[in-house]
């Protein structure tokens, strides 16, 4: 077993790249998949806690976060696919009506 | 041996996250994200939780990462090579390395706490992985549980709602 | 029977919500003119007896008070719906519910199928009531509902021909005016009532609460300033100077109205309130001299313009203003009741005098409209010669004028000359009594000039109406004839209750009646009268056989222009023209009053609203909002619209934020 | 029968429960139930009255501990004394006349616009009846957004200027009293005081320093909601966009929250602040009687007109408050009242005309006597009372006011003031000519139908009580009555007047010595001339100590 820090430093540059990726790509769904990349850097984070402390209870939050990012992904892609169907991009560039 | 074996799975899940920032085509993205998914999975095992690693690979690598395929595929995107698949490049890398310091600095300047809960190593190996997280959620965290499944519903729901264009 | 005093406003209160409520389905002229006639003849029944009980009672005995219920009890401040029977009051309801019940009948014939008799009868009988409650209150805020209920009356009735501008206009210049008649009588009640709160702790406004306290009053000072204030509600009420436009406009009513409202009733109101707080007024020097002054002015005043009208009416109407100056200038000069009496004289010949020209004008009116014609059939240029056509009216006409022109024998002269002589010899103002007299004098001789202008131009001669029409003039019916005849032998007879002295004939039953009720008034005033020797017999004699001969002359003049040499009146017109276009224009009084107040008024609304409401403090209001916005326009486009930008901001802020805390 | 007061202002509220369940096609059932469940609550409010003691306590109290969030303590504390009965009993009088007048007027969303009336009367009777100040604090809120919507969503042509306007001015004035009231708990806190409670904080003594800016804050706030000069411009736009039933509860109602809150909260919270700003409020009143009736004078708007007017009356309420005697405050809320009936009765009227001609143009209109013989009779009346003419309510509550604001130092201000009576007559009187008076020349007035029965229905208790309080004003001002002198205790009792009164020796006779204590001042004693005459004169400057030079 490795030194907890080791994992957290694993975590931070996976959370690094994935935000990087956020905010330069613009393929909606190299986002997305950006997002889900950050979301994993977090459990990963949660788990090697968990097994630190010897507390469950970081698993079970681990659980949980991959349903909510199941659900996200049901529903984010499904907006991606209206968003498509309106406009024929999936270029965050041509998102632009939520403005003033 | 450990230690080798953590540092190549760090290598390969680092490469393969940049290249899913990196690649122009969604689809190779999305297969090296898999790869990363995969070591994370590794990563699970390696800390005890090997439950953790199979939803991983069920959840993510499985279910989550063919939707997104499958939705690469539905939508037929062309890969325009004269077109910039990127933008902000600078601004948005010195955000993500000061992510990275921030939590870099985090991790430097503090320590652990030392373990407080019952769990160690060997009562898992004992008593097995999934029993005590089967444990955990069937008793404690009953109703977040059962909660979770209302939020699934409403997703599938919503996601009908939102991708049909006739109701 | 004092007891049952409330019955007398309450008979026309009924038959007012009976026309009011029902007439419209009642529809049968007789029923609706029965019931509001009888209803005020109930009143004067009751107001009969009342009178015949209070002459069998000693004179001091002669003040009854009757507390109906509890009306607004507040803190200190205490006024019950509560009725006064004194001497006074019960001469009031006389006059009121008598001849108010004279032109009720009158009404009958006169309003003859108009549209709305039922109206006509409900707002008779609701002036009655609330004249009644005038006359009877007994404390200022009684008073005050009849005082105000009475120009409500005034201005329902004169606006009774809502369809014609001009009815609307006057009816609306005369409640407004009133109003402000009514400001000043407030400020005045306020301020009596704060003095004899704070200073003696008598927290009152009831008049015998008031009377009784009276000597506590000093002379002068605040009590001048609550009087003067009463006095500009009489003004208002009594059409006197500078608020009597009002009352020639008020001629749009109805002429029963014009009788009834605005020459017996409500316009000597202010007159009564005064008589009614004699006590307190005459503690004041200065506003006795002030009304005596404004009435003498206004009686000459008025007569000056009466000499110049056409309209019938209209000549009555300033009259009527110019007597009711008379009944002030007695008032300030200490002779209340003189005012009194000339009060009630004149309610009985002015009010002949109005159905008289009524009853012309309705004959007038029918046959003009027999003949499809729209000349006017109020205008003396088209009458004349009514005389052989008019027996009756013509006749009660003529002995009401000399009533007013103060011919000895009839009522007029017994009143008027009381007045001047009291003018003349009254001990208040010093030697301003010469002048009061002087100015008294000439508006008589004025006022014999033009009512016997009116006669002259009405009944004798050439008639001016169209030929055709001629035929159709005739006697009004009896139901209109009656009521003049009563009127006019009152006219005759009524003078006889207050002789003078001096005549020796008969002893002045008048002023011994109402004795009681001004004695602390004339009491006070003895403080400080000058206590010059008194003028002689001779002398009164000397000034009433002047003020005969004054009246003749008057009279011989109007003989002269408009019988005799009917081209002098275009002569004179023509060598005065300026003079003339003066008078006929009623001095410009109320172009005056547009000028000054009326218009200012309006402009200064409009600014108010266009420039001040709506430009200031909505600029303000705007202003600041304006500027939010005009700020966020400049910030909003910092809400790109793009994702990435929301994105961008919120990962720097997440960054520098834990970036702070990091590494502070 | 303990808790009828909650009951009262909880039954509209359930009325919203059950219109939730009625579908909102059926125009018909959704109307008939709120005006049932209006007519209920004002049947239940009558057993407040009923039951209603004639003394200056706070009856029908309910007092039970609610949220406790940190260091604030908020309690579910309400009751009623004879200031704020009537006016509950005014708000439960006035909304089933409110709704049916509705019953032509509103066709579209039906539903919702009930739901906003029943929701505005729970708000309403809720800011009367409560006596922890964060409690009213909520109620007055409330009130704002069912009246935000109504004015929004169902105005005219200028609608969300005017619902934004009203919105905007009044948030600004309630913030400001929410600061001052989170201060002045701190202050409380201090002294130990432990919830919001309204009567814990009338004991508090506090420095003339803060009490300045806390009553400027609170005065500020009911300013607005008066509205007095010059922050009355949101109130004719809000009425003139407003539908008929908005206005009508606008006027009626909903303005005498700033009138109230001063009654109320204001001047007892904060007395020696109220007193040393009783001259400038009595300024800006009397500006706003003359200035509003000038401005109303000449507005071609019927409504705005009548808008305007409310100014002025308002105006005048304002002036009997800060009279601080038993008169001015009994005549401030008669006033109150009056104003409620007759400007709300003048709002009802306006909206027939302009159900039948969709037009309030003063110059569209004239001659409708002749048409409209009914509804002429009833403009009239209520005319006449808006004028103040004795008989009806007006006068009652004007004459109360000018009375006690002459007795009191503000004498200057009352012979201003009155001279708006005579301005009254002019504007109401000129638009009553324009309208009623003179030819039938429009055609489209030709075909007028007169009010109906339903119309005559909703005029016919109002006019019954123009006149009964015109008439016999005695059973209100008597259950008010030691409420108001008891507020006038308050004010006066740290006036250093009173404070110098109360030290003075009394010389005479027990009965005699009562008389200068200022809870006796109301006392009336038709005998005092007799008995007092030895130390009449010299005892009488002490008696009046509003009347102190």
């Amino acid at each position: 077993m490795e030194n907890l820090n080791s994992y957290l430093i694993v975590s931070a540059i996976l959370f690094s790249i994935g935000t990087i990726g956020v905010l330069t790509r613009k393929n909606v769904i190299v986002i997305f998949m950006c997002v889900e990349m950050m979301l994993n850097a977090v459990n990963l984070t949660f788990v090697a806690f968990s097994r630190h402390l010897g507390n469950l209870d970081g698993q079970i939050f681990v659980f949980f976060i991959m349903t909510v990012a199941a659900a996200e992904a049901a529903v984010g892609l499904a907006l991606i696919i209206a968003f498509f169907n309106n406009k024929q991009s999936i270029d965050v560039d041509d998102v632009n009506i939520m403005k003033w | 041996m450990e230690t080798l074996f953590f540092l190549i799975i760090s290598l390969v899940a680092i490469v393969s996250a940049i290249l899913v920032v990196t690649l122009k085509n969604p689809i190779n993205s999305a297969l090296s994200l898999i790869m990363t998914f995969f070591c994370l999975a590794t990563y699970y095992v390696m800390l005890d939780a090997p439950f953790m690693a199979a939803v991983q690979v069920m959840v993510y690598a499985g279910a989550i990462m063919v939707l997104m395929v499958f939705t690469i595929m539905l939508l037929n995107i062309r890969v325009d090579a004269s077109k910039k698949h990127s933008h902000k490049l600078i601004l948005g890398s010195i955000i993500g390395f000061f992510t990275f310091l921030n939590a870099f600095f985090v991790i430097y300047r503090s320590r652990a706490a030392l373990p407080t809960g019952p769990y160690s190593g060997e009562m898992i190996k004992s008593v097995g992985h999934t029993e005590l997280v089967g444990r955990e959620i069937f008793t404690n965290f009953l109703l977040p549980f059962e909660v979770t499944s209302i939020l699934l519903l409403v997703a599938i729901i919503g996601a009908v709602i939102l991708a049909k264009k006739k109701i | 029977m004092f007891e049952n005093v409330w019955l007398i406003p309450l008979f026309p209160l009924i038959g007012f919500l009976i026309n009011g409520l029902f007439g419209k389905k009642i529809k049968n002229e007789a029923i609706i003119g029965a019931i509001g006639t009888l209803a005020i003849f109930g009143s004067f029944v009751v107001s009969c007896l009342i009178l015949m009980q209070m002459i069998g009672l000693p004179a001091e005995q002669r003040v009854f008070e009757k507390v109906l219920f509890p009306w607004i009890h507040c803190g200190n401040f205490k006024a019950d719906m509560a009725f006064l029977l004194d001497p006074l009051s019960c001469i009031m309801i006389m006059v009121v519910t008598g001849v108010g019940t004279l032109i009720h009948l009158y009404s009958v014939g006169y309003m003859h199928g108009e549209e709305g008799f039922y109206r006509f009868f409900a707002y008779l009988n609701l002036f009655c009531m609330s004249m009644l409650l005038l006359v009877l209150g007994s404390n200022m805020l009684v008073m005050f509902i009849g005082w105000e209920g009475v120009g409500l009356c005034s201005y329902l009735l004169i606006g009774y021909y809502f369809h014609k501008k001009s009815a609307g206009d006057a009816a609306k210049k005369a409640f407004v005016m009133n109003r402000v008649g009514d400001f000043g009588f407030l400020i005045g009640l306020f301020t009596l009532y704060w003095w004899f709160g704070s200073n003696h702790n008598i927290w009152t406004i009831n008049f015998t609460e008031i009377k009784a306290a009276s000597h506590l009053l000093p002379y002068g000072g605040v009590v001048t300033v609550a009087t003067l204030c009463f006095f500009v509600g009489a003004t208002g009420k009594s059409a006197q100077i500078p608020l009597f436009t009002w009352l020639p406009d008020a001629m749009e009513g109805p002429t029963p109205v014009s009788a009834l409202i605005h020459a017996a009733t409500m316009v000597t109101a202010g007159v009564y309130m005064i008589g009614r707080m004699s006590f307190v007024f005459v503690k004041s020097p200065e506003t006795m001299m002030v009304i005596a002054v404004v009435g003498a002015a206004t009686a000459i005043f008025a007569a000056t313009i009466g000499t110049a009208q056409n309209d019938i009416k209209r000549v009555l109407a300033y009259s009527t203003v110019s007597q009711l100056g008379f009944m002030f200038l007695a008032m300030g000069v200490g002779a209340f009741s003189a005012g009194i009496f000339h009060l009630m004289t004149h309610a009985f010949f002015k009010a002949c005098l109005f159905l008289g020209s009524g009853s012309v004008i309705h004959s007038m009116h029918y046959a003009l409209h027999k003949i499809h014609s729209h000349d006017d059939a109020q205008d003396m240029r088209n009458m004349g010669g009514l005389k052989s056509a008019m027996p009756i009216t013509f006749i009660t006409f003529l002995v009401s004028t000399i009533a007013i022109a103060g011919i000895p024998g009839f009522s007029g002269f017994f009143s008027k000359d009381e007045i001047l002589w009291q003018a003349f010899s009254n001990p208040y103002h010093g030697n301003l009594n010469v002048v009061l007299w002087g100015i008294g004098a000439v508006a008589a001789c004025f006022t014999a000039f033009y009512m016997f202008r009116l006669v002259f131009m009405t009944f004798y001669g050439q008639c001016r109406i169209n030929s055709k029409a001629k035929e159709y003039l005739h006697e009004s019916p009896f139901v209109i004839t009656i009521p003049l005849m009563v009127l006019g032998t009152l006219a005759v007879l009524g003078g006889y209750l207050g002789m003078p002295k001096i005549l020796g004939m008969l002893p002045n039953y008048f002023e011994h009646w109402l004795e009681p009720v001004f004695e602390m008034a004339n009491e006070y005033g003895g403080k400080y009268a000058h206590h010059g020797a008194h003028p002689s017999h001779a002398l009164e004699w000397g000034l009433m056989g002047l003020s005969v001969v004054i009246a003749v002359i008057g009279i011989g003049i109007a003989f002269t222009m408009y019988v005799k040499n009917t081209e002098l009146p275009a002569k004179f017109v023509a060598t005065f023209p300026g003079l003339h276009r003066a008078v006929y224009n009623k001095w410009y009084v109320d172009e005056l009053y547009d000028f000054i107040f009326v218009n200012p008024c309006k402009a200064l609304g409009q600014f108010l609203w266009k420039g001040f409401d709506v430009l200031v403090i909505d600029g303000v209001v705007n202003g600041v909002a304006n500027v939010v916005m005009a700020f966020s326009g400049v910030f909003r486009y910092l809400q790109s619209g793009y994702i990435y930008n929301y994105a961008f901001s919120m990962a720097l802020g997440v960054v520098v934020m834990l970036g702070y805390y990091i590494f502070k | 029968m303990s808790n009828v007061l909650s009951l009262t202002t909880f039954l509209p509220l359930l009325g919203v429960l059950l219109l939730l369940f009625i579908p909102k096609d059926s125009k018909g059932v959704l109307r008939n139930v709120t005006l049932a469940v209006t007519a209920l609550t004002f049947a239940v409010s009558l057993l407040i009255l009923n039951g209603f003691q004639t003394n200056a306590e706070f009856q029908f109290v309910e007092n039970v501990p609610w949220i406790a969030a940190g260091p604030f303590m908020m309690r579910y504390n309400i009751g009623i004394d004879g200031i704020s009965l009537w006016l509950v009993i005014l708000t439960t009088f006035i909304m089933p006349i409110a709704v049916l007048s509705t019953y032509t007027a509103v066709e579209e969303r039906v539903k919702e616009y009930m739901i906003c009336l029943l929701l505005l009367e729970t708000g309403m009777l809720g800011a009367f009846i409560s006596l922890d100040l964060f409690l009213f604090y909520i109620f007055w809120e409330v009130m704002l957004i069912p009246m935000y919507f109504m004015i929004g969503i169902w105005g005219g042509k200028n609608k969300i200027y005017a619902a934004v306007k009203f919105f905007i001015y009044t948030m600004v004035g309630s913030l400001l009293m929410l600061v001052a009231l989170v201060f002045l708990y701190f202050k409380g806190m201090e002294a130990g005081i432990t919830d919001f409670g309204l009567l814990h904080f009338f004991t508090l003594k506090l420095d003339l320093a803060t009490q300045i800016w806390l009553f400027l804050a609170f005065a500020f706030a009911f300013a607005i909601k008066v509205p007095m000069f010059p922050l009355h411009t949101w109130l004719p736009d809000a009425h003139t966009e407003a539908p008929t039933a908005g206005s009508v509860i606008l006027a009626a109602v909903l303005l005498k929250m700033g009138t109230y809150g001063y009654v109320r909260f204001a001047i007892p919270l904060f007395p020696d602040a109220a007193n040393k700003f009783a001259p400038l409020i009595a300024t800006l009143a009397v500006i706003g009687i003359i200035y509003a009736a000038l401005v109303a004078m000449v507005q071609e708007d019927v409504k705005k007109l009548v808008a305007y007017s409310s100014v002025a009356h308002l105006g005048f309420v304002m002036l009997g408050i800060f009279a601080f005697n038993v008169e001015g405050i009994s005549g401030g809320m008669l006033q109150m009242l009056n104003h409620g009936i007759s400007t709300g009765a003048l709002f009802l009227i306006v909206g027939f005309i302009y159900e039948r001609r969709h037009t309030r143009l003063i110059t569209d209109f004239g001659g409708l006597s002749k048409q409209m013989p009914v509804f002429a009779t009833i403009f009239m009346i209520v005319t006449f009372s808006s004028v103040g003419l004795p008989g009806t309510n007006g006068f009652v509550g004007e004459f109360l006011i000018l009375l006690g604001a002459f007795e009191s130092t503000l004498r200057w201000w009352t012979i201003v003031a009155t001279s708006g009576v005579i301005l009254s007559a002019v504007y109401m009187l000129w638009v009553f000519q324009r309208v009623m008076f003179g030819e039938l020349d429009n055609p489209k007035n030709q075909k007028l139908a007169d009010l109906n029965g339903r119309e005559i229905a909703i005029m016919v208790p109002l006019i019954v009580m123009i006149f009964f309080m015109g008439l016999y004003p005695k059973p209100i001002i008597d259950k008010m009555e030691p409420a108001i002198k008891k507020l006038v205790s308050q004010v006066r009792v740290s006036t250093p007047v009173a404070q110098a009164q109360s030290i003075q020796p009394v010389v005479a006779l027990p009965a005699e010595g009562q008389a200068p204590a200022p809870e006796a001042g109301g006392t009336h004693e038709t005998s005092a001339p007799a008995a007092s005459t030895p130390q009449g004169t010299t005892t009488a400057p002490a008696v009046n100590p509003h009347d102190a030079k």
